[in-house]
Formats: structure tokens, C-alpha cells, sequence
């Protein structure tokens, strides 16, 4: 049902009801309906959750947070947290209109997290995986201390369990207020993603809205398998220092999942209803032959048996 | 829609075929009208006479005609094959450094029983496919993008199966600048070093170096009518005989058929079409090709993986044809 | 010609300096025409005076005063060092695929008693070297240059030398679409599994991730005015304080000098510079390095293949500042 | 001297003679000056060979055969044959015009070689190394079985000895008279060469005028290090092909080994009189380390020693 049909049937309802309901107050107004940020359309919120934030008309895909995200892709009560008591220190006692240590609070009272990522294990359809989920509502998804933690910690954990490995991104890049510190999680993650690779295990990365800077120069750009979600803008640089220095104007797509895909940079645009299955089947397939690596790279018996 | 659907368009030396399926066709008709036991008698001789002919016809194919089923518009390429082999085929893309080659499709895949990085050159139906896919001419950029899955397909020790079917590698501008034969030449290095069976069909045209870019492989399959050849038949004619009416003559000289590969000691096998090529029936051309393939990876899953390695190297460190002394 | 042979430039902090300079050379000057033991007290108190501020000034400066010497125009850079280090080096182009990007500069390098692969950024003298330069700013064409060198150096167990003096990776739009996040990010990977020693020295800028691509090393060294940060100062300005007047807030707060990023855990070693800057004495500059890099290549040396991979990602795992619990 | 001197000179020095010289035959002439392709400078052909047929004016560097190669790079007296007696077969039957057989000593006939290549062991300056030298006087430097049998065999035998390695290319690509047998030659050749790369030792390619097709697409791009001679063209496709391909006329300087040099596609352009010096050098440089390799890959004892 859409506004317009609400509208028009508005009147009868009030009709037909025996107490004449009160008119939404602007909040009840704004929880109830979400109003699309690409064809303007306005949605059913309930309808939005049940197709994974999602519009159901133009296909435009809503950022979603950490926990909604294990929540579309766990198995029901699989998913075990780690290390979430993993929080920011202040290095550098970085001050600049506000202290760091400030920022991080309000950040966490925005988002409900600690950090902007959440890491652990779930099920996806049956299959044990080690995930990270990076939120971009906490502090713009940026990466500290924190983050590079506890992104390595889960690749260690991953290649101990030897379970395939999913990060979905989103981030505005490395965080400026822990300095060379930020810096050197590329280093750290990217260093422990070389020892999960010769290991011979599975390393999936999904690129969700949006995805920039550090995080896309080190893991999030080394899966086996790039992912991205449509429309998500993914890349180094953002997109006005470019038109800065080239002193031109980019076009419209540059950037979008669709564009990399074009460029080769990601292997599929995978809608978000699809994601799941999409994540299953890749598991399934690389499943049992992750077992071969460096190690030993024969064929394993597992990629002659059935699916 | 597939060609199966439609009727088979016929080649040159399909002619007398096509003449007497139109006259068995006129006399269908005729003795839908008016039936007479003499037409009937008629009709049968045509029948069995059309077969004979078709029979001895595709029996005694010259190696030009094989060229042109190899090239037939209607012949089942990559996807066709992949999507039959497993509808819900993973289709990956990209080099990874700004290039995504539409003339090389790769992916992974389940032939029911044995799962596989499958990639081969894709040359694209209709006239906007085709330029997509640049005819089936890879870039440097899409060998780069199979290396990739070469790699991916070692690291997850899974086989390794090729279609090729290309006039050979782009000869572009910028495929230059990008270093096509610097791709070409990577690629067959990288090929020798796998420690995971792999297995190239030559399913239409292997064109040169751009086809052996994805073809140094354990076992080299070949189509019935598939042909491979160290340059195109029209490049031979215009050097050496300075004309390209040479084309048929180029074919010969060159020993390009499958069956001529196969007893150069080069292929090992050649797979059965659907008589008259492949293009008549694209399931059953798929169902074929896949038993031999899952054949191959079977006997090849035996051998370690040095011992995978040692018998490609083995196999290509024979090839050739000298006189010493 | 070097600008050690020309006057070196001030900086606006050194303008004091500047004006007693001036002031000493009309003071010798004047004697020069009219001696007077009256003048040449005062010139020896000038000169007294002089060394006196010299010292101080260079040994109290703020963060921004070290990022203009490290940006000064006539600071030495990457070829100014290969240079004195090696008449003879042999320098080395292109990534093989396309491109030969003028920001990166490799090389093959005897330093008397040690053999290395030499590479780093390089910011151009002159404008059209600037611009042949992109103004030290690799493109992903650049990394994966050095890329090669990094496999080059592994398979023929050479130590690996990295100068680092970049403003940072290029934000053009050729370089996104050609992946220069993934060019960074597999240079970061690589880097990690190297079995050799590697050892990166920040001799100017050392700017975001596009100068950590060549950083991942098993020591960090940092010139005495060198500063290494997470972007570049004008970028924290303008994000945090919204105002480009704050660069010299920005470069406090970020800890961005050599001094800092040593006690952060993160340089191994801050190198000596001539007094006033590397601009004074590109020779003492380059001794003063070459002494330092040979030391730790010596070192390093010692461990075996296992330990210097091990090593290197022993000393990434453990930067970082958190609370546990 | 330049022929107008020598010209002008002519009269003078003939009533000098007691004896009146007769004027050159045509052939003696030709033999005496060689024109420069490039500048159109007459030259005296003894200068030129002794400044390894490299125009003292402009630079061009004139093609030149294997032997005088082998006399430009090998210290004298230490360049030793191997596969001399290799010759081709005619597995093919083929025959255009032609039989391949009577094509085949019309090549020898013009070039005075078995095939369009020589293999071997010398010394430059001292080091020891393995070469292989093609000719494209012979059958346009053509590889066929034989081509690829003995650059195979010299890579294996560079791998058994621990030499360095070195091809000087110089073909029109693969030999067509012997069809598949000679496409299969890239796949050997670069299968030999990745036992060889995989030993830890070092190839240095020199590409000189001209190098194509099955040459480049398979050894000759394969070097740890690729050296390109001034103006020499190298590429995948021909010129003629491209042009009737893309329907444009392409650069001046397309293929060249300048704009290579520019397109990364080689390590440096090395005129023809530094080349011994540069192979020395890098041989020196590399030698002792090549003892490493996937074997031992950490810092041999040789890196930390004197040059
Ligand atoms: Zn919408
Ligand atoms: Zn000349």
C-alpha cells in the first residue's frame, strides 16, 4: 500500500472507525514511513525491514547497521560475538574543536556500539564462518586501534578454526584522531590476511555504502571473492579531493559498485536479497577444497564429491 | 533464444544437403495434398539418400569446412556450455586493475560430481554481443583476469578447466601498450607451474597464441570440428601464397582439424559432435563434452600435485619435430 | 646542478637566521673596505650570536616547522640518494603491463659491501620533472612497479631498500579506475610475506597509505625532519577544524615528526640530518643514511628467512593503543 | 672521410698514382660503404663493424647476424657451440609455393646457419653464462621445432650448470611451415624457462630489431630483466595487422623500443656499445644471489660481500 492509497482511504477508515484516531505526531510519522532516498518513493517502514532495507521499487539499497546486518545473514541464534569489549584508547590525547575520548562517546551513543565493527562467528545456511561486520553509523565506520584489532583478531581466529571468512565493509577510511596508529592497521590486517591466504582458506570481502581509504587499501580490496552491493560508492580517494585535483567533473556512476564491476575490480553486484545465497553457495563451492593451500595443493577428495 | 530452436543456417558445402532436404520438403508437401503411393517411394529413397549423403558428407569434410563449422554463427560458445554444465554456474569478473574483458568469462562451477574454475573466450551471438566481446579476441586485460582464476583455482586446489574457441589474442593499439604478449606469455608460464589438473577443450577456433594463453593444460581436448592452428588460415594464405583465395590450401597445409592434431600428437582426444556439428544440438554437445571432461578430471585427480606439474611440463617438453646429428 | 652548490632557501621560520646572516655579511663587508677592531668584535659576537640561534632554532622546532623541511624545495630526494650511494646503479622501469610511472624509481644498487633492490617515491626538481614526476604522487601503476622489484628482490634473496617522500598515492580518476586502493593493499600483503630484509626510510613526506605501500618493513627510519602521518596535514585541517589555517594544529595533534612516530613505537631509528636540513649537505646526508641502512641490513642479515617474515609481521601485529575488558 | 671528400680527393690522388686506379666495381663499392638506413650517411664498412654496426652518426643500429653477436659479447675464444647439429624435420609435408625442405636451405644458403638459432656457453668479462642468439637472416628468425627445442635445451642446461642466462630475440614470430608443432614451441620454451625461474636464477632478455609474435608472447617477455637495443621494434601483433585492424594509422614510434621503454614493457634501452658493460654488471649483481631462490630465499652470504 503506498501513501497516496493510505491517503485516499484515510477518510473511511475514520468513517468506519467508532473512535476517530488521532493524527500521527511528526515522530510516529517518521518511525511508521521512510521515505527513499532515490526515487523518493515513501515506504512502509515494517515493509523496508522485511526486505533488508532494500526499496522494494527502484532497488535502492538503505545503509543498514552492524547488527541488522548479522541479523540478515546469521542463521537464528548462531551468531557468537568476540573481543567486544575491545574499546579505544587516546594515544595521541588528540584534541581538535572537541577531545577524542568526547567524540567516541557520542559516536557510541549514536550507534549503540562500542566500535565500528563487530566481529565473531555465525552460521550462514548451515556453514560456520568467521565475520566482520563494519558499521559506518559509528564514527563514519572509521578505523582505529579498534578496528585493526579487532579485524586481525578474527582473521587469526578464522585461520585457527580454519572457517571461511566474511568482512563486510563500510567506512570512510583510517581514523585521523589515532594517527600513524590508524595508519598501521592497514599494515596489521593486511600482514595477517597473507598468513589466512597461505593457509589456503577462503576469504570473502563485501563492499557495502560506503567504503573508502584505508579500509579499501588493505583487506576489504584482498578477498578472493569482491562483493559489492549496488549502488555502494567504493574507492580510495573520495570523490571531491579527485575533482579537486584534476579540476574536472568525475561522472555520475564513477565510483558505484556498477563502475568497479565494469573495471574489474570486484568479482559481482549482488543485491542484498540475493546476498545470502549468494554467500552460501560460495562457501559450499570452496568449502572443503580450502583444505589444500600451501600445504598441500593437490586436488582434494572433496572437489570430486557431490554438492 | 538458442539456434537448436531455429533451423541450422547451412555453410557452402552443405548445399546439396540443403537442396535435397528442400526437395524432400516440396515432396512432403505435394503428398500432404494428394497422397500416391509412387510419391511415397519417392519420398523414402530421398529420405535414405539424404542420409547416406549427410553421412558421407560430414565424413569427408576438408579441412575448410571444418573451419567453417568451427566458425559457424550458430556453434555453441562458453556460455552456452558453462550454463547447461550448471545453471547455477558463479560467474566472477575483473583483472582487479581496471579491466573487466567481456571475451574471457570465468567462473565456478559443478559438473554434479567435480567442482572447477572454468574460464574460456566468449566471442557473443548478436552483432552487440559480439562487439562486447570483441569477437572473442581477449585483451592483455582479460588473459590477466584468467591468470587470476589460474591462481585461485592452485590456491583452492581445484581443476582447471579452458574453453577455447577464438580467433586469437586482440591485435589492438592499447592491446599492444598494455603488453599482450607479455599476458600471453605470463600465462604460459604460470600454466606450467599449476599443481591442479587442468584440461583445455578447443571447442571452436584455437587461434594461435591468444588460444594456447589458456591451452598449456595436462590433457587438450578438441571438438570434432574444432580446428588449432599456429596462425589464422587467411594470415598463412596472404604470406605465403600472397592471396587469400589460399584459405582452403592454407587449411590443408597447415594440418589444422582436430583429428589432424590428435595424430600430431598434440591433442589427446577427440570429442563427438551431434552429426553435423555441434550447433544442431547444444545439449547434447554440452552433455558430451562434459562426460569426457569429467573423465579427464578423474584420471587426473590420481596424480599428486608434483606429479600433475611434472606431466604437463612432460607433456609440452616433447612437443616438436627435429632431426639431431 | 645540486642546490647544495646555490644558497639554500629559507623558510619562514628561519627568517631570524636570515637577517643575522644578512647582517654579518655587511658587517664583513664593511671590513672588508675599512678594517676596525671595533667591527670585528662586533662581527665575532654576530657570529657567536648566530651559531647560538642556529642551534636553538633547530633543536626547538614545531611540527609544522619540520613538515616545511621535509617539503623544502631543495631537499634531497630519492634519485639524489641512489646517486651518491652508487655511481653506478642501475635503474629499472616499468610495471610490465603498461606504464612505467616516473613517481616510483627502482633500481639495482651496491652500497661498497651490500647489494640491494632500491626503490621510493621521487617529487621531480624542476617543474617538468615535477610534472613527469606527478609531484612524487604514485599511480596504482607505480606500486605495482615496485611490486615487481619486491618479487625480484625475493627470488634472487636481496634486501630490499625504501625511500618514502610522497604527498601520498595520486587521487586522479585513472588511478581509481585502474584500483589504486588494491595496488596499495597487495603491495601492504606482499610486503608481509617477504622472506628477505626490508627496510624503508622516510626521507621527506611520508604520506598515508600510498607511502606505506612501500613501508611494510622490517625497520622504519626516519630522517630527523621527516614526518610520516595518516593524511596529509591540510586534509586533517580541513576535516577536523574546517579551516585551512590550522595545517600547524593539525600537525600537533596528528604526532607526525620523526621525534614522535619513535617514541609512538612505530620509526625504529631517527637518522641525523646536517644541521638545518639534508638541503645543506646532500653528500653528508647521504653518508649519514647509507651508514644507518647498511647497519640494519647487517643485522637483519643474520635472522634466517622464516624470522625476517615473522619479524616484520611481529612488528605490524603489535601498533596499535586499546582497552581490553 | 665522407664519400664527398673521398670524391673530391679522387682526381688528386689518381694523378698522384703512378699506377691510375680503376674505379670500384659495383660490388667492391658495396662491400667498401654501407649507407645508413637511417640518416642515409655513407659509411666505411670497416668503422662500422668496428663500432659494432651502430651508425657513428645517428645511432641506428644496424641488424646483425649470431655470429657477429656472439663476436661483440663473448670474450674471445670462450663461446662453445651446443645443438649445432639440430636440424629441422617437415613433419607437416608442407608446401606452398614451395617445399618447406628447399625453403629451408635457401635460408641456410643466405644465412650460413642451421637454424635461426645458436646456443651455447661463454664468457663476458669473465662470467660464465649461458646464451642463446637468434638470426633473423635465417627464415626471418622464425621459430619452429628446432628453435624451441634448443632454447629449451640451453634453459636447461643454464638450470643444470647455475648459469645466468641470456637470449638475444630477433624473429618474426612462429614458423607457420610447421603448424601447431611450432605454436607449441611458446609453451615449451616458457615452461623450461619456469623450472628455471623457479631455480633462482637469472634470465636477461635482449630484444633487438625485430622481435614478434610467438618469440614475444613466450620467452623473450619472460626476462628478470628485459633490455631493448635503440629503435629496435618489438611487439605481439605487426604494424600492418593493427593498422588494418583499428582502421588508424598508428605512432611513429609505435612498437619502438623507446615507447616500450615508456609502456613498461622493458627495464631499460641499451645501445648496442654499453651492452656487454650493462650484462656484465647485472650478471656481477646477480650472481652470487641467485644461489637463493625458491630453495633458500634468505640473504645469501654474497649479498653482504664486496662488488
Ligand atoms: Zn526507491
Ligand atoms: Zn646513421
Amino acid at each position: 500500500m503506498d501513501l497516496k492509497e493510505w491517503f485516499a482511504n484515510r477518510q473511511k477508515r475514520r468513517e468506519d472507525a467508532i473512535e476517530v484516531r488521532q493524527p500521527l505526531t511528526t515522530e510516529e510519522y517518521c518511525a511508521l514511513w521512510t521515505q527513499c532516498f532515490q526515487c523518493r518513493e515513501l515506504l512502509y517502514t515494517r515493509d523496508l525491514r522485511t526486505n533488508l532495507h532494500v526499496c522494494p521499487k527502484c532497488q535502492y539499497h538503505f545503509r543498514i547497521g552492524a547488527v541488522q546486518r548479522i541479523e540478515q545473514l546469521a542463521d537464528a541464534d548462531t551468531f557468537c560475538e568476540i573481543d567486544e569489549n575491545l574499546t579505544s584508547a587516546d594515544p595521541l590525547g588528540f584534541v581538535d574543536s572537541e577531545p577524542y575520548p568526547r567524540r567516541q562517546q557520542e559516536a557510541s551513543r549514536k550507534s549503540g556500539l562500542k566500535e565500528a565493527i563487530v566481529t565473531g562467528t555465525l552460521k550462514i545456511d548451515g556453514h560456520e564462518a568467521a565475520v566482520g561486520i563494519m558499521d559506518f553509523g559509528h564514527f563514519g565506520g572509521s578505523m582505529g586501534s579498534v578496528v585493526g584489532e579487532k579485524v586481525t583478531r578474527v582473521i587469526e581466529l578464522a585461520e585457527r578454526l580454519r572457517l571461511p571468512l566474511i568482512i563486510v565493509s563500510s567506512s570512510g577510511g583510517a581514523r585521523m584522531q589515532e594517527g600513524i596508529y590508524s595508519l598501521m592497521q592497514l599494515a596489521k590486517t593486511s600482514s595477517a590476511l597473507k598468513s589466512f591466504a597461505d593457509a589456503g582458506l577462503l576469504f570473502i570481502s563485501v563492499l557495502a555504502e560506503p567504503t573508502y581509504g584505508g579500509v579499501t587499501a588493505s583487506f576489504a580490496m584482498l578477498g578472493d571473492i569482491i562483493i559489492a552491493e549496488p549502488g555502494a560508492r567504493v574507492g580510495f580517494a573520495g570523490r571531491r579531493v579527485i575533482e579537486q585535483t584534476i579540476r574536472q567533473k568525475l561522472p555520475a556512476d564513477f565510483q558505484t559498485a556498477e563502475y568497479l564491476l565494469k573495471h574489474g575490480q570486484v568479482d559481482m553486484v549482488v543485491e542484498r536479497t540475493r546476498l545470502r545465497d549468494i554467500l552460501t553457495q560460495l562457501i559450499a563451492f570452496h568449502g572443503a577444497a580450502g583444505s589444500g593451500g600451501e600445504l598441500s595443493s593437490s586436488v582434494s577428495e572433496e572437489a570430486l564429491s557431490t554438492r | 533464444m538458442s539456434p537448436t530452436e531455429k533451423k541450422a543456417v547451412p555453410l557452402e558445402f552443405e548445399q546439396p544437403l540443403a537442396l535435397l532436404a528442400q526437395q524432400i520438403e516440396a515432396l512432403e508437401k505435394q503428398l500432404a495434398e494428394n497422397q500416391s503411393p509412387d510419391l511415397d517411394l519417392d519420398l523414402a529413397r530421398l529420405h535414405e539418400q539424404y542420409d547416406v549423403l549427410k553421412r558421407s558428407l560430414y565424413s569427408n569434410l576438408r579441412a575448410i569446412d571444418h573451419l567453417a563449422l568451427a566458425r559457424h554463427p550458430q556453434r555453441p560458445y562458453t556460455r552456452d556450455y558453462f550454463q547447461r554444465w550448471d545453471a547455477q554456474w558463479i560467474e566472477v569478473h575483473g583483472d582487479r586493475k581496471g579491466a573487466d574483458d567481456a571475451a574471457m568469462v570465468c567462473g565456478l562451477i559443478n559438473f554434479g560430481e567435480v567442482r572447477a574454475v572454468v574460464l574460456g573466450t566468449q566471442k557473443g551471438r548478436t552483432l552487440r554481443d559480439k562487439q562486447h566481446c570483441n569477437f572473442g579476441m581477449p585483451q592483455p586485460e582479460g588473459y590477466r583476469k584468467a591468470l587470476r582464476l589460474f591462481h585461485h583455482a592452485q590456491k583452492f586446489s581445484l581443476p582447471i578447466v579452458t574453453l577455447i574457441d577464438t580467433p586469437g589474442a586482440y591485435p589492438g593499439m592499447t592491446a599492444e601498450e598494455h603488453n599482450q604478449a607479455e599476458a600471453i606469455a605470463v600465462n604460459l608460464l604460470e600454466l606450467a607451474g599449476l599443481t591442479v589438473p587442468v584440461i583445455a577443450v578447443v571447442t571452436g577456433e584455437g587461434g594461435s597464441g591468444g588460444a594456447l594463453a589458456i591451452g598449456v593444460a595436462n590433457r587438450i581436448l578438441m571438438l570434432e570440428h574444432s580446428v588449432y592452428s599456429v596462425i589464422s588460415p587467411e594470415g598463412c594464405a596472404s604470406i605465403l601464397w600472397r592471396s587469400a583465395d589460399k584459405v582452403s590450401e592454407a587449411c590443408q597445409a597447415m594440418k589444422m582439424t582436430a583429428r589432424e592434431i590428435l595424430s600430431l600428437g598434440v591433442a589427446d582426444e577427440v570429442i563427438e559432435e551431434p552429426l553435423g556439428g555441434a550447433h544442431h544440438d547444444y545439449d547434447a554437445a554440452a552433455r558430451n563434452v562434459q562426460a569426457v571432461l569429467v573423465r579427464h578430471i578423474k584420471e587426473l585427480s590420481r596424480l599428486s600435485p608434483a606429479q600433475l606439474k611434472a606431466h604437463r611440463q612432460g607433456k609440452f617438453r616433447k612437443i616438436g619435430s627435429f632431426v639431431e646429428g
